[in-house]
Parts: structure tokens; sequence; C-alpha cells
């Protein structure tokens, strides 16, 4: 038989006002199992603990029940209180007698008897009640940051900084991401690469970090704090320990006009390559299906070249495999190009460009040397038309959401060749103008009042080529819709920001949720916005939705605070309110009948199969084993699961069995 | 006939299967079910429309299992019975052969379960025409009229039990009534055991029940409890969009969700 | 007559209904005394039988309350649940027993006004209902058989 | 007594009815209701069905009912206080127009019930009971009374017999002083006999077995392959169990509400695959093959070595309501013919 204490708290006169709390006190003394009852002014008080922990002493109690305010204000406090007289603080409860009574109904019979209802429903909650032990998971100090664009690089040496291991894994050749491939930054018109560059070179050179580049992470299986990492390191077709970063083997390559990805195939780069000059690593890697000797089987001129005879034809990917603690994902986004817009020619029209294209062409190291030059004939835009919102807000296409990062690079970019081409005219079709942000809306501002960048509102419905020119017809919502025309040298499309490649992909090997965009989901849209459902696993910059530098870089730095938070001692502690799947004797080991029905619905992916074998190792019974850290307690598998087999510690079968009963023992007043 | 006795002939002869289970002649003009390993016996095999009981309850019992690979002479019902329980880990879709029945009562051929989710894909599922018809009317009474008919027709369940038994889906070894600590289901046959009882079997076979009917057909007191997870199977399509039994994949209308579910009860 | 006072149990979640009757608490918004509330973590611990287990202890009415669709803090648990009793209320319809006696919302965390409105309309729907006598009887029936039946 | 014979109307034996009824007795007769024919207590004398071969359920109900209450329990500060239920205060039945396999089934019935312990509650309802027999002039398929010892005009269990007669009455055997009460009561109902022979009228139920020889088979068969084969159909359900006139397996069961409640007990079958799970997760009965040999050892083997009687009245309602086709007459037929090393 349960010893339980219950101990009824005035708050003042919070309670004692409407709710006869010595009366409570003295039929809770009534109830079976209930030993020992009393009433105080301010249970939470220094003495009012004193009150509970010496009781628990004095009465050698099993349980307590304090009946004062909400569970959610004063648990903690008075488990802390047991826990120090001795009493496993998972044998305390709460019973709301403030928030959910003496503040919600008038002094009266009712009130009365409502908080001793509750009382007695905590007090068989109570008797049910088992000492839980909070659960301890081991965890392994190491990172893995997926992604190398800016939020991978400072999430890794953020993380790295705090003296834990990170492996940076990039799927490109080399890290720096979008912002490697950007001209100046809003909205302060600095140089992209001068400001990522040194961080660039800060990753590769720092005693914390492993940097795979030109690899991808293959599987993820375990746990937060005990994650096994697959990556594959794709073959490079050189060995990088040797290869000095020279570069006489791409200028001596004979294919050279491959369009250059980094140059938004504007320009073009050799078959052995680096993304760019400023590349880390500072190694090449050999585009197999545009090299002559993977093609034809001769050439093999770059070996011939090689000061340090690098090059290796005959290397394969790699597998490597790794222990993990903690994953931020950073894999950032992709912009969708001319050819997503039937109406804007399809992305037949050479001249019809997308920003990221734009930033190709304004680039001091781009393929004009910074000159904003048309990709058609090579000629000086002399009118250019900006489309902002080409895409997103556009339920038609798909993509209901702003992109966000639009309005402001639009009002760079159109600042850039106003600064560039000083007679040129600049025109920007907008829907909304959407800056929100530190300088930014006076940014925008200077773009249209001291470059005199044409703003109109409204959209374009459509462009066509016409001799040499491009006419953009479009409306002037501001005019009452007037139609308006006009004829442009180059159109630069402010397309919508996308989930990058390969995302969903990467969700699911990782277990992690995604929205129907394929970004990844957070945990809480306001106060978990860097966790994923999935312990241990984070987020950082534009994966979970498109965003700009400075936002990606915070978002970065928090998921690596998270990160140093879980590495900040050698096991995991969590609070034990898991499920657990029920264990009885063989032959049949648990009342589980492996449905596994619970798998799915399961937030976590928490639910794991557990083979049973007999001396042999023949597998004799598979079922559910919940994997206890990664369950957050929710108990909706508890629910579901039809054969009982698994129950939430904390909130057991018996404990809301229990509850139900108790609450309805007696008729209400 | 022929076809089907020739199959399973063959499948036993070459050992792709240790055992096949079909309908053979019972007692007193009956079908019942017959479990055959020896190629020489599979002349007892029969297909007819007695041919009735869900022989996918078989594939769960211990003492079927331990043949491996199983044939078993599956009609509709029981095809789609097999998908339900490949999806929910209960066979595994390598050891079952299904000896197909056609809507004519031809044999089909079936080299895989793949197959046979095609299938059903290509069939119209529901329930069958004269149950649909009793739901038809049994929806259009009133609210107490359905609840009259069901007091009458629960207060005099006496809790055999026959309705899981035949039930494929039923497989768990501790059922939910069998559990004391709680007790969730009063366990005596009287009304509110009763109805806590159908209460349970039916919200459990929401989204899993192939409106195959054996609850009813098996219930010795022809109450027609196969009504009540028949209506469900309806509900179930109606508000998710589901049917069980179309797919290996672990899909059951209620261990999934869509955020747009559409309900009008939730203030 | 002496007005019918209805007994209803509510059965709500942790993170949005529990918090949003603490609010209704704070902002001191008064409300019928009827309803006595159960803590789950989640609605998707809420097991169906506990609504019938409330029904055959006597109780009116029940209320079923949890975080907004998108809102959970579980990400899903209101999901689940929601297909849960969009299937039990159907059942329940075909079986006879007036869903009405369950009411069904969600109240969020900063709604402590509508939950005081859920209470009262709560309460108001079970009094006009009346007790659950269908319910009640069915439990009677059974003890009452005692020696009688046979 | 020496057992006397009258003849009762059509007329005559639904005032019999009636009268009985009016005396205060609960009247437990077969009722056609929901596409078949079974007991109900008090159905109207109309409604009363006289030309079914056999109900679904037996008369168990009258004496072993499918819920019983056993005694009640109160919980007070200073503990549990048991409270006895007043058996004395249970009605008085009259079983009406049961077939002679039911009424035989009672004396196995009180064999079962007092073998050692003798079980108050039974007694007490079975002191209180009446059986009025009706023989069969029908029989189908699953009837085989004549196998075990039974035949359709058996007065084993009556107290009164009835035989309808060719020419529309009945021929009333009196054969206890319980029945001859009911006679005496209502003795103008009745005429007297003229010899009237009911052997020609009675169902013709030919002899399958000999069930001598299939408890000797039995007692070597514990082991025989023939389990295995007879049973992989069946499900493992209870119906079979509890329409028998004579399975009597029980469960006990406490139920309550804050701390006040009843022990009872209901009914249970041996097929449940839990019925013999131990605490230790060990089951003897772990399959249904055992759990089936576990049934037909029962009542053929283990009743009739240590009770003296065969667990079984061959009314066949197990194989009508067995829902997969378990033949108990067909497995008793193959067990008879079954080859087992002695």
């Amino acid at each position: 038989m349960s010893r339980i204490g219950v101990f009824v708290c005035h708050c003042g006169e919070n309670i004692s006002a409407t709710v006869d709390v010595a009366k409570v006190a003295e039929e809770a003394s009534k109830l079976p199992g209930v030993v020992h009852s009393v009433d105080y002014k301010y249970m939470c008080s220094d003495p009012g603990q004193t009150l509970v922990k010496e009781a628990i002493k004095e009465h050698n109690l099993t349980g307590v029940v304090v009946a004062a305010c909400s569970p959610r204000m004063h648990e903690p406090t008075f488990r802390k209180a047991c826990a120090q007289a001795g009493l496993n603080p998972y044998l305390s409860e709460m019973a709301n007698v403030r928030e959910h009574c003496s503040w919600v109904h008038e002094k009266s019979e009712q009130t009365t008897q409502k908080a001793f209802d509750v009382v007695r429903t905590m007090v068989s909650k109570a008797s049910n009640n088992a000492a839980l032990e909070p659960i301890k998971v081991p965890v392994t100090k190491r990172a893995l940051v997926v992604g190398g664009g800016v939020a991978g690089i400072q999430a890794a040496l953020d993380i790295a900084n705090t003296g834990h291991k990170v492996i940076l894994v990039e799927r490109s050749p080399s890290i720096g991401g979008l912002m490697a491939q950007l001209s100046e930054t809003f909205p302060t018109l600095d140089c992209s690469q001068c400001i990522l560059t040194p961080r660039m070179v800060e990753v590769a050179q720092h005693p914390n970090i492993t940097l795979y580049t030109h690899s991808e992470v293959e599987s993820v299986d375990g746990f937060i704090g005990n994650f096994h990492v697959k990556i594959r390191k794709k073959a490079r077709s050189l060995d990088e320990d040797l290869c000095t970063g020279c570069g006489l083997c791409t200028t001596k390559c004979p294919q050279k006009k491959i369009p250059s990805e980094f140059e938004q195939l504007l320009g073009t780069r050799p078959a052995i390559y680096t993304p760019f000059p400023q590349a880390v690593p500072n190694k090449p890697v050999i585009d197999r299906d545009n090299c002559t000797f993977y093609k034809t089987g001769k050439c093999k001129i770059c070996e011939i070249v090689c000061p340090t005879k690098a090059i290796r034809f005959d290397q394969e990917d790699t597998i490597l495999e790794v222990e993990i603690g903690a994953i931020v994902l950073a894999t950032g986004f992709d912009v969708k190009h001319s050819d997503f817009f039937p109406e804007y020619g399809k992305g037949k029209y050479k001249d019809v460009i997308d920003g990221l294209q734009f930033e190709r062409l304004a680039s001091a190291s781009g393929p004009t040397q910074g000159m904003i030059r048309r990709p058609s004939d090579g000629q000086i835009p002399k009118k250019i038309v900006f489309i902002a919102c080409a895409g997103s807000r556009d339920p038609a296409k798909g993509i209901e959401y702003c992109s966000k990062i639009c309005c402001m690079y639009t009002a760079k970019h159109a600042m850039l060749y106003k600064h560039k081409v000083h007679d040129g005219e600049a025109h920007v079709f907008y829907m909304d103008i959407r800056a929100g942000g530190k300088m930014y809306e006076e940014f925008v501002r200077r773009a249209i009042v001291e470059d005199h960048v044409n703003y109109t509102r409204g959209r374009v419905s459509t462009i066509y080529e016409l001799d040499g020119k491009l006419i953009v017809k479009g409306a002037d919502t501001l005019l009452g819709a007037q139609s308006v025309e006009i004829e442009a040298d180059m159109v630069v499309l402010a397309t919508a920001g996308v989930a990058s490649e390969g995302s969903e992909d990467l969700a699911q090997k990782m277990h992690v949720s995604y929205d129907q965009h394929k970004f990844f989901a957070e945990a809480h849209p306001k106060l978990k916005p860097v966790e994923t459902n999935t312990g241990g696993i984070f987020l950082a910059g534009a994966c979970q939705t498109t965003r700009d530098i400075p936002d990606s870089v915070a978002m970065a730095s928090g998921a690596a605070v998270k990160v140093a938070a879980l590495f900040s001692s050698d096991l995991l502690t969590r609070e034990p309110i898991v499920a657990r799947v029920n264990r009885i004797p063989g032959p049949s080991h648990s009342t589980c009948v492996g449905c596994f029905l619970c798998q799915p619905v399961c937030p976590y992916q928490a639910i794991e199969r557990e083979d049973i074998k007999d001396r042999a190792g023949n597998i004799i019974k598979s079922l559910a084993r919940i994997n206890e850290g990664l369950c957050q307690g929710c108990g909706t598998c508890v629910a579901l699961c039809r054969s009982k087999s698994i129950d939430l510690l904390g909130y057991t079968d018996n404990q809301m069995h229990g509850e139900v009963l108790s609450v309805l023992e007696e008729a209400f007043v | 006939m022929d076809n089907l006795r020739q199959k399973a002939k063959e499948l036993l002869e070459s050992k792709t299967v240790n055992l096949v289970i079909g309908y053979e002649n019972g007692t007193n003009g009956k079908a019942r079910a017959v479990f055959i390993t020896d190629p020489e016996k599979t002349g007892k095999l029969i297909y007819d429309e007695r041919c009735k009981q869900n022989l996918a309850v078989y594939l769960n019992k211990h003492e079927v299992k331990h043949y491996g690979k199983i044939a078993i002479v599956a009609p509709l019902m029981v095809m789609r019975s097999i998908l339900v329980l490949v999806s929910e880990c209960q066979v595994k879709k390598e050891n079952i052969v299904a000896l197909g029945i056609g809507e004519d009562g031809s044999l089909l051929d079936f080299p895989s379960l793949e197959v046979v989710e095609k299938y059903v894909a290509k069939i119209p599922l529901g329930n069958p025409q004269s149950d649909q018809e009793i739901l038809d009317k049994l929806n259009a009474m009133t609210m107490e009229q359905r609840r009259a008919f069901w007091q009458n027709e629960l207060e005099r369940c006496f809790k055999c039990y026959a309705c899981r038994a035949a039930c494929p889906m039923c497989y768990c070894l501790r059922c939910t009534v069998e559990c004391n600590q709680p007790q969730w289901i009063s366990a005596p046959a009287h009304p509110l055991g009763n109805l806590e009882w159908h209460m349970l079997r039916t919200m459990h076979l929401t989204g899993r029940c192939v409106s195959c009917g054996d609850c009813g057909r098996a219930c010795p007191l022809n109450i027609p409890i196969h009504l009540l997870t028949m209506q469900q199977a309806e509900e179930a399509f109606h508000m998710f969009g589901v049917r069980a039994g179309t797919s290996m994949k672990a899909e059951s209308a209620l261990s999934t969700y869509k955020p747009d579910d559409k309900e009008n009860f939730i203030l | 007559m002496e007005q019918f006072e209805p007994k209803l149990v509510a059965f709500v979640c942790n993170w949005c209904t529990y918090a949003g009757a603490d609010l209704t608490g704070t902002s001191r918004i008064k409300y019928a005394t009827n309803v006595r509330i159960i803590r789950f973590p989640c609605t998707g611990r809420i097991d169906f039988m506990l609504i019938s287990k409330a029904f055959a202890n006597g109780a009116d009415g029940v209320i079923v309350s949890g975080c907004h669709p998108n809102d959970c803090h579980y990400t899903s648990g209101n999901f689940h649940a929601r297909r849960r009793w969009m299937s039990f209320n159907a059942m329940l319809t075909f079986m006879g027993i007036d869903p009405d006696r369950i009411i069904f919302s969600w109240v969020s965390a900063a709604e402590g006004a509508k939950w005081a409105d859920v209470v009262n309309q709560s309460v108001e729907q079970i009094r006009k209902l009346g007790p659950f006598t269908e319910y009640q009887k069915l439990v009677q029936s059974g003890i009452e058989e005692e020696n009688f039946n046979g | 007594m020496t057992p006397e014979k009258k003849i009762i109307d059509r007329v005559a034996l639904d005032k019999l009815y009636e009268s009985l009824k009016a005396a205060g007795n609960k009247m437990f007769a077969p009722v056609f209701r929901n596409e078949q024919t079974d007991f109900e207590y008090n159905p109207n004398a109309s409604e009363i069905s006289y030309n079914h071969i056999q109900t679904t359920q037996s008369v168990k109900n009258t004496v072993f009912p499918k819920i019983e209450n056993l005694f009640r329990f109160e919980s007070s500060q200073k503990g549990v206080d048991l409270l006895n239920i007043d058996f004395t205060k249970v009605p008085r039945v009259v079983v009406w127009n049961a077939h002679p396999c039911d009424a035989a089934a009672f004396s196995a019935l009180d064999s079962v019930f007092n073998w050692d312990f003798k079980d108050e509650i039974y007694n007490s309802r079975r002191e209180k009971l009446a059986v009025i027999g009706m023989s069969c002039i029908k029989a189908d398929e699953n009837c085989f009374c004549t196998s075990v010892d039974l035949n359709p005009g058996s007065v084993k269990g009556s107290d009164i017999l009835l035989t309808p007669l060719a020419n529309g009455t009945y021929l009333a055997e009196i054969l206890t002083e319980q029945g001859k009460a009911i006679a005496d009561a209502n003795a103008s109902l009745f005429t007297a006999s003229n010899g009237e022979n009911k052997e020609e009228v009675l169902a013709k139920v030919e002899k399958q077995f000999d069930h001598s020889k299939v408890t000797e088979n039995l007692a070597n068969g514990f082991e025989n392959p023939f389990w295995h084969e007879f049973s992989l159909r069946c499900i493992g359900c209870g119906a079979c169990a509890y329409v028998c006139p004579i399975c009597t397996c029980f469960d006990i069961q406490d139920e309550s509400k804050a701390g006040n409640g009843r022990r009872l007990r209901c009914w249970d079958s041996c097929g449940f695959g839990l019925f013999t799970l131990h605490t230790s997760g060990h089951n003897p009965r772990e399959i249904q093959s055992q759990r089936w040999r576990q049934r037909v050892m029962h009542k053929f083997s283990y009743q009739p070595d240590r009770n003296e009687f065969i667990g079984c009245v061959g009314c066949g309602r197990c194989s009508r309501a067995c829902p997969v086709d378990m033949n108990i007459l067909e497995q008793l037929v193959a067990l008879e013919k079954l080859e087992v090393a002695k």
C-alpha cells in the first residue's frame, strides 16, 4: 500500500480565498493510501518545502501530492525538494487547484469539492507512480556538418573553436557554396569573396576540422550522440596528398569549352578543373563525363604534365565510416533557372537570365571580368528589366512562399548595373518590396532615389524577342493596371529559391522531416528553429527555408551552440518520460506482435526493430523497441498499439486509467 | 478447378511450397479449409460459391507458419488480407504463393505478391453489395433507432471471440480484452462488456478491415458484427481515401495522417 | 426542479490546452465547475477506450482538447489523434451513441478565453442532453443481473 | 418413483406453460428469433418453438449462467469487507421444451459442480430447477445421441418428458416427484394415457461409433499425429465450448469502482490460447492442436475415467456452431477407427 503525503497550499489567499483548503486537507487524509495531509500558507516557500521534506522522512512517504499551482509552474521545485529528502522525484505529483480551480471559480462548495476531486485524482496517479531514473546516453564528441556554404563553414568553425572535432562534407569539389558565386553583398556592397575566402581558408587549416569535398553522406544510422555515418568520397582521379595545386594540368587540358557550373554556364572550364581560382581545397578534379581519356582511352596529358605525378585515372569512390555525436545540416538552397518560365521564353532567350547568372556577370572574377555584357552578343545592355518574384509567391507555379532574399538582391543588381553602366536604364517589376532587415529598406531607397532605378509595381505577363530586343509586357498596378511595355536589352529574373537538389533523399537518410517544398522541418517554428525532430540533428542556413547571409550565419552559430551544449558532458541526460515496449518471459518475450504500425506514427523515428534470436542465432521473433535516446515521450505509439504492448513512463496506462476512474469516483457537487 | 489442382500439385511436387491451403468439401454440404502437403491429395481442392472463409486467417497460425513456404487459394478477400499481413510484418512475402481466384472463379497466375497488388489496384473495392444495402438502411435510421438495434444485437453476445479468431487481422498474442493492468475491457459478457469489446474490435480494425465478413459468419449467435467493421472500412475510405489490403507498404489509415484531413466536429 | 449538473472530464494535452487552461486561471476568467481536467503529454496519447471508460464510470460528457493542427509540440501527435477521433466519432454515430457527448477542440496555450468558452459551452450542451442514462443503464444492467439472469 | 404416463393436448400444453409461469417460475423456453432458435427467459407461449431440431445454445445458462456474481466487496478505511450474496434468493426456473440431450446434460453438470467442492450457487440454482423435456421426432446429420448412450426419447434428466404423438397430442411421462407435483397441480390439463408407444414417433438416429472404443483409443493416442492433422483448421475460438451443454470452464473476474465491487465468474474456453498461460510465460498448451486435443480428451477420456460419464450428449451444437467445420462427429468416428500403438 502506498504511503502518500498530501500538501495543500493556500498560495497566500490565491487558493484559500475560494477553496476551503483545510477541508480539502482533511478530506484528503481519509483517502486510501494517504498517511499525512496538511495545509500551509506558501508550500513553495522555503519553510513550505521543508514541511514536505520532513514529512517524507517522518512518515516514510512513498509519494507526494502538492495541491497548489500548475505543475507547469512548480513541478520542478517540488521534484527537487523530494529528491533532497531522498524520495525519487518522479514519485511526486501536483494537483492544480489554483489555475484550474481557485482562480476560475467563485468561492463555493463546488469549488472546494473540485479541488478535492483534483487532489484525489492525483493521489490515485501518485499511488501508481514508479520511481524513474534519468536516462543517460553516451555522447561521441565529433560533429558532422553537411554542406560547405557559408552556413556550414560558420557552423564548422564555431564548433571547432569550442574544441571539438568536426567533419565537414561538401558534395562539390570546393567549399564556398552560393556565396562564393556572388559579386557583392547587400546592403553594404562589399565583395562577397573578400569576406568569404578567408573563412574558407580557416576551415581548411583548422586543426579540429576535417574537410571532405567532392563527397556525400551515404547513410546515417544510430541516434543522438551515437550516429554511425558513412561518407562517400567520390573519386577525384587525383592523389590529393601529392597534388600541390599548381594548376598546370588545368591549363594544359585540351578540353577547354565545358560550360562552367560555377559561372552558371556563362563561362567555360577544362575537364580537369578547380571550380574557381580561390577554391578550397585548391586541388582539381577530373570531370569524367567530359575528359578525353575517359571517353576515348587516349590523352593523359594531365598525367604527363603533372610535376608530382598525382593523377590517378583508376581511382575509385571510397566509403569512410565515422562515429558522430551531432549533425548540422547546412545544404543550402538552389535557384530556379530561367527555363522554369514558359511566359518568359522558357530559357530559349539567351538574354533572359537568372539572378545568379547576373551575379557572375557583375563579378570582377566572372566570365566578363565584371562588365555587364549580354550573353547573346557580348554587347553592353542599355536597358535591363529586373523581375522580382519570378516564381515566388506564385501558387500556380507550386511555390506559395516568398523567397525572402530577392527584393534585396534585385535592388543590389539594379544598383550594380547603374554603377557600371552609367547611361543604362534599370527597371524593376515587383509585387511588394520586402526589405525587412538592418539597413535593408534604406538600401532599396538608395537604389530608387540615388541610382534612379525605376520601380514598377506589377507583374510581367510575357516576354518575347523582336529585332534583337526583349519586349517586356507588364502592368503597373499603381496606375490602375495600366499596361506597360519595355523594350529591353536584357532581363534578369529574381527566380525563386528552392530546396537544394537531393534534399528529400538526404532528409530520408537522416530521418529528419521536411516540408511540402522539401525544405527541412524545424522542431518548432518559434522555439526550436535550429533543431529537427530527430535528436542530435540541427539545421543551419537556407536548407530550412531560403535566407540571406546574415541570417544563415546567425543560424549556423545557433546550431553550433546546440552541438557544443550536447558535447558539454560525456553523458546526455534526458527526462525518463519515454515509451517502452513490454518484455515478458519467453517464448513470447513481449506481447508486441511486431506489426510495426507504430513506426510511422513516431515523429522521432525512435521505434526500431529488435530481433530475438535463439541460441543458434535464428530470429525467432521481431518486435518493436523504443530508442530512449530519440523518444520524446508523446505517447502516440502507446495509444495506437492494439495489444497494449507499449507504455509511456510517467503517463502509463495504469496511471491514466486510474486517474479517469478516480476523477469520477464521487458525485460532483 | 482442374487448373487449381494442377497448379497446387506442381507447387508441391517441385517443393516450391510445403503446404497448400485451400478449400475442400466438408461435412453436411459445407465447404471448409483443407491443408495439403501431399501432391497426390490436391484432388481434394475445390472452389465454388460456398468457399467463403477467409483462409488468410491461417497464415499467422503457429502450426501453419511452421511449414515455411505456403500456397494459398486466394479469392479477392484473401489477396487483400495477405497484403495487409505483409504490410504489418506478419507474413514474409517470399513465403506466400497466392493461388489467385478471379471474380469468375478462374485461376489467376500470380508470380509474386507485387502482381497481386497490381491486380487488386484494378478492382473496384468496397463492401459486398448485400451488406452495403443493410448498412445503407442502418445509416438511414435515426440515432435512437440505431442505438436500439445495436443494443439488442450486442446484448446477446456471449464473448466466444469467434469474431476475433476468424479475422486474419486479429493476430495479437494478447488481445486488449485479456489485458487486466488496467482492465481496459470488462471481461464478462454483460451489455457494457460487450459494447466495450465490440467498440474495441471495430476501432482496431478501422483502416485494416478488408470487408470479408468472416467475423459475422463466424458468430454462432448470428450477430451482424461484420457490419461494424465494414461501416468503418467505408468511413475510412470516405475520410482518408485509403482502403486496407491494397499495398504491402505500412500505410494503415490510423498510423498515418494528412495535415489537411477534414473533419467537421472539432471546435 | 433543480438544474441538472453534468459531470464532465476533460482530456487535454500538456503543451497547449493544459497551458491554455492555466492562462484562463492567470487571467481570472470564470467558468463552470463541472469539468475535471486530466493531463496527457499529447492528444496522441489519449486512448479512445479512456473515453468509453469515462462514460462507464459516470461521466455525462467528455472534452478532448489539444494543440491546433501544425502546432503540436511533438509535430504530429494531434494529427494522429484527429484521425482517431474522426474514426471514433464515425463509429459512435453508427452505433447510435450520441457523439455530442464528446466535445473535441483545439485550444492553444494562448487561448485562455477560448478554454473558458469551450468549458461553458460543453457544460451547457451536456446539460441539455441530460444525464447519460443510456450508457449508465448498460453498466447497471450488468451489475443488476446478479442472481436474476437464470 | 414409478413413472406415470399421461396425455396432454396442444392447447393444454400452452395452458400448462402459462400456469407454471403464473406460479412464479422463470420459464426458459426456445424461441425462433434472429434466424435461429434459442432459449429465452419468459417468452409468451405463442412464441415458443416446437419444430426446431436444435437450439443454438444449451440450457446450462440456467444453472451455470454466463456471468455469476460470487460475492461483493466494499473498501473502507479499515480494509476490504467481503459481503456474501444470498443464494437462497435465486428464482425458481422451469426449462421448457428441452431435448433429451440437454436434459441429460444436467447430471454431468451436477457431477462436475459437486465432485469435490460443492458449488453452492450452482446447487442453489439446481435445486430450484424443473426440466420439462421434449422427445425428438426430428434429427439431423449432426445429432449423435445414440452413440453416447442416449436416444431421442431418453428420460434422463427430465422431470416430465413430453413426446409429440402423431395425433397432435403429447405423451407426458411424469418421471420425478417434482414432475409429479407439477402434473398434480395442473391435473385438469392432463388426460389418461392409453398405452401410446412413443418409440414409433421418435427420430431415427443411427449409432455412428462405439464410444468405449474412442475412449480406449484416446488413452493411447495422446501423441498421435491425428491431433495436428485434424486441428489445423481450428481457429481457436470458444464457440464450441460456449454452446456445449457440458463445458464448464470459467474465469474469475473482479469488477469494481472506487474500491467497491463484486467478484464474478464468467465462461471461458480451453480453446483460447491464453487459457493455460502461466505467469512464468510458459504455456503447457501452447498450440491449437494441444488445446483441441484437450477438449476431446476431456470429454471422451478424462471424464469417463474420473467422473464415470461421457462429457458429451451428442447434441451436435459444437459442429453447428463451428465457423470452420470442425465436425465433432466426423472426428469421433475417425478416432474410433484410429490405429494406435498400445
